[in-house]
């Protein structure tokens, strides 16, 4: 069970550490690098909650059956919600380019053209 | 008569939103054209999806590849589910033709792929029974609205789809983090199962589950104080944009986060989530109602009354009672007309007057009396004036709250929907009788749009009946878990 | 009211048949004084009103309001000023009314007689019942004015409002010549400014 | 009400004419008693008859138009009315129809005769006269409320036939202690119901020449005499109803009216005269707190 | 479905609709009047079986079962409304000029019916909302402060009276009358509503009525309102639908009475309950009166003088006993007409001269004989001139008032009816009567439909002042018990009697004496107003000499004091605080910082986590 609270430990880091960056760093990249940060750790939670000790990558093998395989619906989400990232951190990127455009700037203390 | 052929809500916008390149690449200005027919086709389908439930009175359950759930991923078009995915294709329908006068900013195919995507979000967010396919159809929804809400490409649209997109991705980060929690104690992804399964699973998990895929879901339904991005988003994207996410993608949302709530009705600590989410929904109510009192610009105004009534919604829908539940469909469907009017309204204000401070509807009633007329009768609505559809459901929402024991609530809500009455009131004042100006001409089809819109707003608030029991079948299908359960055709796992 | 001034002219006095005598008696010994004291008679009065000679046991009375008086009492010197008042609240009165002027300056200017300033003849502009000699006249010669208006009352011989109306192109030629035509305007509006 | 009760009939045509002169009596007794008190011989007793006689008897009338005419009318009748439904000494009169509120407003109906036919007149004199009394009308209206709800609630009863027939069994109403206080209240106000100084405000002859009455003449201001003489009869008839008992004859009445009207002269010949909001400020403080400590004893 | 009560209810409102949407002069009027005669006609026809029997209508809307019913008593208060309303329509074919008009007009004159025979809380509520929102759009056309002052105060009184609803919905699951009665009843042995709640139930709903009814403190919007809306409506406005919420009142009696008299008990042999509320009639009755006696526009006086009189009903009905209701009924009705009747008046001189303020005005009784006349019967009326309603309804006041031992609240009264009879006065003085101004030489007489209006309200205040027992007997049946005796025109209290019609009789006669004295005397002859005696001063036209300005400036001098002090300004300063407050919260919140934004985020994560954790 040892092993299984570090990837736990693993993942509640790095969501930790990407919510540090998006909360703190005032630079719009920084903040976006914080938040792929934090998909990886959740990504990292996710596949670690289908984990099952002492079992192998659910690939249908010779001597791995599904009794020997790790749960392969977490690796499938993680796909998915890798895709998702990859979408998601592409469409903001972009947009800071617009914003940088704009304003000059990525700090975001300074983008709050629209407020109250 | 097969109902797997349901499956076309979700595969229709899908297919024909990959298709737009191929349209543009025959003709440009076919684009948008194609648009408004798919968008027409979709009301079609929903409109026979529609009459398919409410006739045989009973939901629709699409299998994916024939593979019974929990295996496959399964659509469940209950009541609530086929009553909204009409409202989505109507409204996106009347989107689309008013896309057509609104937006002039290229590229125009992408804005029309954009288009459908997010309305194939939000119409499989709401049709879906997989909580993993609830997560990726709400990252559609997602991401194609903050594409869309920077369209306009100014440095607002891009700052307002930078916040949205923070705070979404953030959202959905523990959105996503619930789901593993969710699945790691139940072992599943399916909502019935879920919803089986959850009464056993260790409550602390499963209180913890719970309230991050509610915080995940909140982001998305602007519940305070997770709005912030709202009043921006609203303000910044294209105006038929603007009238859906008020229309359907915040409801979207809130029917989900309700769903979910729902389903896990047997975890022991059910309550207190609820009760958590009441003070949030109170709040969200009280919070944006003072924003929006002194608002100088009127489509952010209407979008701060928004989040408010959204608010109202999530308080009925969190006060854990069927009259709850019920009150708030009926709210979420009024509030769905009366919005999608409003911003509506304001948008073609917007684009013949070019803005939307309040300076620029002084005088309105004289200029552009058809629109001056329906945000007239919208903002009426809004602040629940009798005869008009909102009263019913706002006083349904008042008695199922009191009756399930927030008093307190009800009276910070009746208390903040007096200042939606001044802000509210002042417009009309302000576009009735102050100021002056020449006639403008008004289209004619927008204005049939707009009187379409009013008209439903009077009839429902003549005669509620039909719609209260819409409202009412609706709501028994969200709050009646076991029913649910039973509906789908689950694999003999637990049972 | 310029051009309505004068109706009191056509108007028909109401003739009391049966109760005349009585009215007359009434007249008689209810004298209601309108105290509009002009000139140094009117510290005259306080000593007629008060215990030493006490005019009320006769039935009069000063009374500040002219529509309801009956004598009519001119205690001094009148200046064309105050004549025009003194001929406005005359022709407020209710007939019967009696005039009586005290003292020699209203008979005939008195010390005023050269003054540019002072009506000389106070009859040529309203008529007078009874004229007091007398600078001035003492209350006792007063209150002999007073008791012999009341005989004539009696002997129906006070009959200044009579002439007043049969003869009243006579007096307001006087008037006029006096203060000049259309004076009445001419005093409202001076008036104008202090307001 | 359809047989026509002619003993009633007699009663009322005598008790108007009783009233109407003895009314004139009082008025003359007070310019009489106010005379002896300044050292003067004083006019006739019967002087007021005169007065009003002279003045009926003025060959011309003067009218500002119908309200002008209205007004001194309708004040007298006002005052007949009032005076017909208050029991006078053994005459019941129509006192069993109506009770005391109605003689309460009865008795200040007259009031607004006079009003219209002052305020119609457009003399700002009368004016000036009609808002002093409707300003002392409104002063001395919580002091007089007041003392006439102690009495109510003393006796019980809205009637005056039963509050005078209570008085006879139980004692005169100035016994009681708390209808003492009522008592000296309502003398009070009975001071500014007749028009007497220190309340002689509305009048004031000296400063807006008669206030209401300065444009009335002629047959007008006989007629407001008049009411005034029956007014005066009425008022003190009711004063004595109320808090002397009553009388069972006119004679004990007389003497009672007459008691009554000595100390409103005596106090009138004494005092000078409040300017209005100074009548205002002490209706309301004095008489009010009295009033207040009296309706408190009694309920 | 289609029943008498339902054309009732409903024939205004659908007769709005038709004239605003053919906005043709002439149809317009034509269709509005006949919409304001139709409830008069089926009112009329109802009044024989109502006493019997009740008349019915129920209708589901949106799953609630609307229950309108015609009894004796809603009948009473209808009547009452369809009189004025009739009137109102009327003085509107003459007084306005738009579709608009007539549509809220008549809007707000079903929603006050619909109120009256509401017999469930939710049409009860619904046309509550519908009345308030009809006139509150009668004012938003000519004012845009004073209507939202009106509707904000009105909409906090409606959403009070909401939360009450939604209170009782939850303790009783009921919604219609009979069976919250019953339920409340039931709950005097059962007490599932504690002390607390009960509490909360009264304050909740008075605040509701005593809004709508213009009580004291939260009359601040009634001087507003009255004066910035069509006068001709006002009529209405003042005579019909401020009776909404004194009949809110009464329904309070019916529903909670019994449980209310059971967890406060008495104070001094009173309803504790009711005491409140005589009190805040007496206070309303006070400060009411001493404003209006203070306007200088005769629109604020009126308006201030219906809010006094409003509070007349109240403290009747605070008042408890049986009586006190027979009086407060009675002077619905006829506060209902003189006051209508005063509107009308107002409307058709400001519709004649353009004037508002006292100061402009003057002189006009003879320009305009018949509205002077019918203004002069509504100034007897209402300042209570014995043959008249409002003498026999505030005689009925007073002697409930002190039968019930509440000697300062009758005292109120007496101090509230000198100052009526002193600001009508002044009304008249500063109106009818004086120096006119040379601008009003060719003022007219107010048009046709106008003087009708007002002849149809000034015979019940002769009728009803004459016969007062008409109204009294209805009274009587309504409760079904012998409250205020005596036959048509005389009232018997078991203390007092009035017997109108003898003292009219008497009146006649002593006038018929006074006339004869009168015309026995030298016949009149008429003279010009300049013909007053100024110290012998000539007076012309050129200046006016009436005091139309600061009449009662004495009393203001006596009353400096308290006039420091103004509810309305409080009002003001609680809302342009809440407006800073919501500034303050927007701009602090919404700061435009994507960063701040997260930070709720986590914040609320951090809570999460904690309530997870504890």
């Amino acid at each position: 069970m040892i092993h299984i609270s570090v990837y736990y430990f693993g993942a509640i880091s790095l969501i930790l550490i990407g919510l540090y960056a998006v909360l703190v760093k005032k630079n719009l990249l920084k903040m976006l690098i914080g938040l792929s940060i934090m998909e990886t750790g959740v990504n990292l939670l996710l596949i670690s909650v289908g984990y099952i000790s002492g079992r192998s990558a659910p690939i249908l093998s010779e001597g791995v059956g599904p009794n020997q395989a790790v749960d392969p619906i977490p690796q499938a989400l993680v796909l998915t919600a890798i895709v998702i990232g990859v979408a998601t951190t592409a469409m903001a990127l972009s947009v800071a380019i617009i914003l940088y455009e704009k304003y000059g700037t990525l700090n975001v203390e300074e983008i709050r053209r629209l407020r109250g | 008569m097969n109902g797997q052929y349901a499956a076309l809500i979700i595969a229709l916008p899908l297919v024909s939103a990959f298709f737009v390149p191929v349209i543009k690449a025959i003709s440009k200005k076919a684009v948008m054209p194609f648009l408004l027919l798919v968008t027409l086709a979709q009301v079609g389908i929903a409109g026979w999806v529609f009459n398919e439930v409410y006739t045989s009175d009973k939901p629709i359950i699409v299998m994916a590849g024939g593979w019974r759930p929990p295996v496959g991923i399964n659509l469940y078009i209950g009541h609530f589910a086929a009553l909204f995915v009409l409202i989505i294709a109507v409204i996106s329908f009347f989107m689309a033709y008013f896309s057509i006068k609104a937006v002039k900013v290229e590229p125009l195919d992408k804005y029309a792929m954009l288009f459908l995507l997010l309305m194939l979000g939000a119409t499989g967010m709401i049709a879906t029974g997989d909580i993993f396919n609830l997560f990726v159809f709400m990252e559609i929804t997602a991401i194609t609205a903050y594409a869309l809400t920077a369209y306009n490409k100014t440095g607002e649209a891009a700052e307002a789809s930078m916040k949205y997109m923070i705070l979404g991705g953030i959202g959905s980060s523990f959105f996503l983090i619930g789901i593993a929690l969710i699945y790691g104690a139940t072992g599943t992804l399916n909502m019935a199962q879920i919803a089986q399964l959850a009464g056993n699973i260790n409550p602390t998990v499963a209180q913890v589950g719970l309230a991050l895929l509610i915080f995940g879901l909140a982001v998305e339904a602007e519940l305070f104080p997770l709005n912030a991005w709202a009043p921006d988003a609203y303000q910044a994207a294209p105006h038929p944009i603007t009238v859906m996410f008020s229309a359907f993608v915040v409801k979207a949302g809130l029917y989900a986060a309700a769903r979910l709530l729902y389903l896990m009705q047997a975890v022991s600590t059910w309550h207190s989530v609820l009760r958590l989410l009441v003070i949030m929904a109170v709040l969200t109510v009280v919070v944006a109602e003072f924003s929006a009192l002194r608002q100088r610009d009127v489509k952010r105004m209407i979008a701060y009354s928004s989040i408010s009534q959204v608010g109202m919604i999530a308080f009925a829908l969190a006060l854990g009672s069927q009259a709850g539940v019920d009150a708030g469909v009926f709210h979420m469907v009024n509030h769905a007309i009366v919005k999608a009017l409003l911003f509506l309204g304001v948008g073609y204000v917007g684009i013949k007057l070019g803005g939307t401070t309040l300076e620029d509807f002084e005088g309105l009633g004289r200029r552009m009396p058809l629109t001056a007329f329906a945000i007239t009768v919208g903002s009426l609505s809004a602040v629940g004036i009798p005869l008009f559809n909102i009263f019913w459901s706002k006083v349904r929402i008042m008695l199922a709250g009191v009756s399930a024991g927030y008093t307190w609530g009800v009276a910070l809500i009746l208390g903040a929907s007096v200042v939606e009455a001044v802000y509210y009131l002042r417009l009309i004042h302000r576009i009735w009788f102050a100021g002056g100006g020449e006639r403008l001409s008004e289209s004619f089809a927008l204005g049939a749009i707009m009187l379409f819109l009013v008209a439903l707003i009077l009839v429902i608030g003549f005669y509620p009946n039909y719609a209260w029991s819409l409202a009412q079948k609706a709501g028994a299908d969200i709050f009646d878990v076991t029913r649910y359960v039973s509906n789908v055709p689950l694999m003999g796992v637990g049972a | 009211m310029s051009e309505r001034n004068d109706d009191f002219i056509t108007y028909e006095l109401q003739e009391f048949k049966l109760f005349e005598p009585l009215f007359r008696w009434a007249r008689k010994k209810s004298l209601w004084i309108v105290a509009f004291c002009t000139g140094c008679g009117g510290i005259e009065m306080p000593p007629l009103a008060t215990a030493r000679y006490d005019f009320e046991r006769f039935g009069i009375m000063p009374n500040p309001a002219p529509r309801m008086g009956d004598l009519f009492l001119i205690t001094g010197y009148v200046t064309p000023k105050t004549l025009k008042r003194i001929i406005i609240t005359y022709e407020m009165m209710q007939d019967p009314k009696y005039v009586m002027i005290h003292g020699s300056c209203p008979i005939n200017g008195g010390v005023y007689w050269d003054s540019y300033n002072v009506v000389k003849q106070f009859d040529k502009y309203l008529p007078v019942d009874v004229a007091i000699a007398g600078c001035m006249p003492r209350p006792e010669a007063v209150m002999d004015g007073i008791m012999e208006i009341m005989r004539k009352i009696e002997s129906g011989k006070a009959d200044g409002w009579k002439r007043y109306r049969d003869n009243y192109e006579w007096y307001k030629k006087n008037q006029d010549e006096l203060f000049g035509e259309g004076w009445r305007e001419k005093e409202g509006k001076r008036w104008l400014a202090w307001i | 009400m359809i047989g026509i009760d002619w003993k009633i009939v007699l009663e009322v045509i005598g008790m108007l004419i009783y009233a109407t002169f003895m009314g004139f009596i009082f008025m003359g007794i007070e310019r009489k008693a106010m005379a002896r008190i300044q050292r003067r011989v004083g006019p006739p007793l019967y002087q007021p008859i005169l007065d009003t006689l002279k003045l009926l008897g003025k060959k011309e009338s003067v009218s500002h138009g119908l309200i002008y005419d209205f007004g001194p009318v309708f004040a007298l009748g006002a005052t007949i009315t009032a005076l017909l439904f208050i029991p006078i000494a053994n005459f019941q009169l129509f006192s069993s129809n109506a009770d005391l509120i109605v003689v309460a407003y009865l008795l200040e109906v007259p009031m607004l005769g006079i009003m219209l036919g002052a305020m119609s007149s457009g003399n700002p004199y009368s004016a000036v006269g009609v808002q002093r009394g409707l300003l002392t009308m409104v002063a001395m209206q919580l002091p007089y409320g007041l003392a006439l709800i102690a009495i109510v609630q003393h006796w019980g009863s809205f009637k005056l036939s039963e509050i005078v027939a209570l008085q006879s069994v139980h004692g005169w109403s100035i016994t009681v202690p708390a209808l003492l206080l009522a008592f000296i209240v309502f003398d009070i106000v009975f001071q500014a119901m007749l028009g007497l100084e220190p309340f002689d405000i509305i009048t004031a002859p000296a400063e807006i020449s008669m206030g209401p009455m300065l444009e009335y003449g002629g047959k007008h201001a006989a007629l407001l005499f008049t009411q005034h003489a029956v007014q005066l009869f009425a008022e003190t008839a009711f004063f004595a109803v109320l808090f002397l008992g009553g009388a069972s004859n006119l004679i004990e009445l007389l003497i009672k009216q007459i008691a009554v009207l000595f100390i409103a002269i005596f106090v009138a010949s004494i005092y000078p005269r409040f300017t209005i909001d100074q009548a205002a400020k002490f209706f309301w403080k004095w008489p009010t707190i009295i009033g207040i400590i009296a309706v408190l004893l009694t309920v | 479905m289609i029943n008498d009560l339902m054309i009732l209810i409903f024939a205004p409102l659908v007769a709005g609709i038709l004239a605003w949407a053919f906005d043709v002069r002439g149809i317009r009027e034509a269709i509005g009047f006949i919409g304001a005669a139709i409830p008069v006609v089926i009112l009329a026809k109802t009044y024989q079986t109502v006493l019997s029997n009740s008349i019915n209508y129920t209708i589901t809307v949106g799953g609630f079962k609307l229950i309108f019913q015609l009894t004796a008593l809603n009948w009473y208060f209808a009547a009452v409304a369809a009189i004025v309303g009739i009137a109102m329509a009327l003085g509107m074919i003459s007084t306005s000029r738009s579709g608009y008009e007539w549509l809220f007009a008549l809007m707000s004159y079903t929603g006050v019916l619909g109120v009256f025979l509401s017999q469930d809380f939710i049409g009860f509520f619904l046309l509550w909302e519908l009345m308030t929102f009809a006139s509150f759009m009668m004012v938003l056309r000519n004012n845009r402060h004073e209507s939202l002052k009106y509707f904000v105060l009105s909409v906090i009184g409606a959403y009070a009276m909401m939360l009450g609803i939604a209170i009782l919905y939850a303790k009783t699951g009921a919604l219609d009358f009979a069976t919250i009665r019953q339920a409340l009843y039931m709950d005097l042995s059962i007490g599932a509503i504690s002390k607390g709640e009960s509490a909360l139930l009264f304050v909740l709903f008075l605040t509701a009525f005593g809004v709508k009814a213009g009580a004291f403190p939260l009359h601040v919007w009634a001087p507003g309102a009255y004066s910035e809306a069509n006068q001709s409506y006002t009529s209405f406005f003042s005579g019909a639908l401020s009776k909404a919420g004194v009949y809110g009142i009464l329904l309070l009696y019916i529903l909670m009475g019994a449980k209310l008299y059971a967890e406060f008990g008495t104070f001094h042999g009173h309803l504790t309950f009711a005491y409140v509320i005589a009190w805040i009639g007496a206070i309303t009755v006070v400060v009411a009166s001493f404003l209006a006696v203070l306007q200088e526009d005769i629109r604020k006086l009126f308006a201030y003088s219906s809010v006094g009189q409003v509070g007349y009903i109240l403290l009747a009905f605070g008042v408890g006993t049986s009586l006190g209701f027979a009086g407060g009924l009675f002077h619905v009705l006829s506060h209902a007409v003189f006051k209508g009747l005063f509107w009308l008046v107002t409307a058709a001189i400001i519709l004649q001269t353009g004037k508002t303020k006292f100061k402009d005005m003057g002189g006009l009784a003879e320009k305009m004989p018949f509205t002077f006349a019918m203004g002069l019967i509504a100034v007897l009326s209402l300042s209570g001139i014995p043959p008249m309603a409002g003498f026999a309804s505030k005689w009925l006041i007073y002697e409930a008032a002190i039968q019930a031992h509440m000697p300062l609240v009758a005292g109120a009264i007496f101090l509230g009816s000198g100052l009526a009879f002193a600001y009508v006065v002044r009304f008249l003085y500063a109106v009818w009567f004086g120096q006119r101004p040379s601008d009003l030489d060719n003022v007219k007489e107010a048009p046709l439909p106008l003087l009708i209006g007002m002849a149809i309200l000034a015979i019940p205040n002769i009728l009803f002042g004459v016969a007062p027992g008409l109204v009294t007997e209805y009274i009587n049946k309504a409760f079904g018990s012998e409250i205020v005796g005596g036959d048509y025109f005389k009232l018997v209290t078991p203390t007092g009697t009035y017997n109108a019609l003898l003292v009219t009789i008497v009146l006649v006669l002593g006038l018929a004496i006074a006339g004869l004295v009168f015309l026995y005397g030298a016949t009149t002859r008429k003279i010009p107003v300049t013909n007053t005696y100024q110290s012998g001063n000539p007076v012309i036209e050129d200046y006016n000499l009436s005091i139309r300005r600061n009449f009662y400036k004495p009393l203001a001098e006596a009353l400096d004091f308290w006039l420091k002090y103004s509810w309305d300004r409080f009002y003001e300063r609680i809302a342009g605080i809440a407006e800073d407050f919501a500034d303050t919260l927007r701009q602090s919140f919404y700061n435009g910082n994507v960063q701040s934004y997260s930070w709720y985020l986590a914040i609320v994560l951090l809570i999460l986590a904690l309530w997870g954790v504890l």
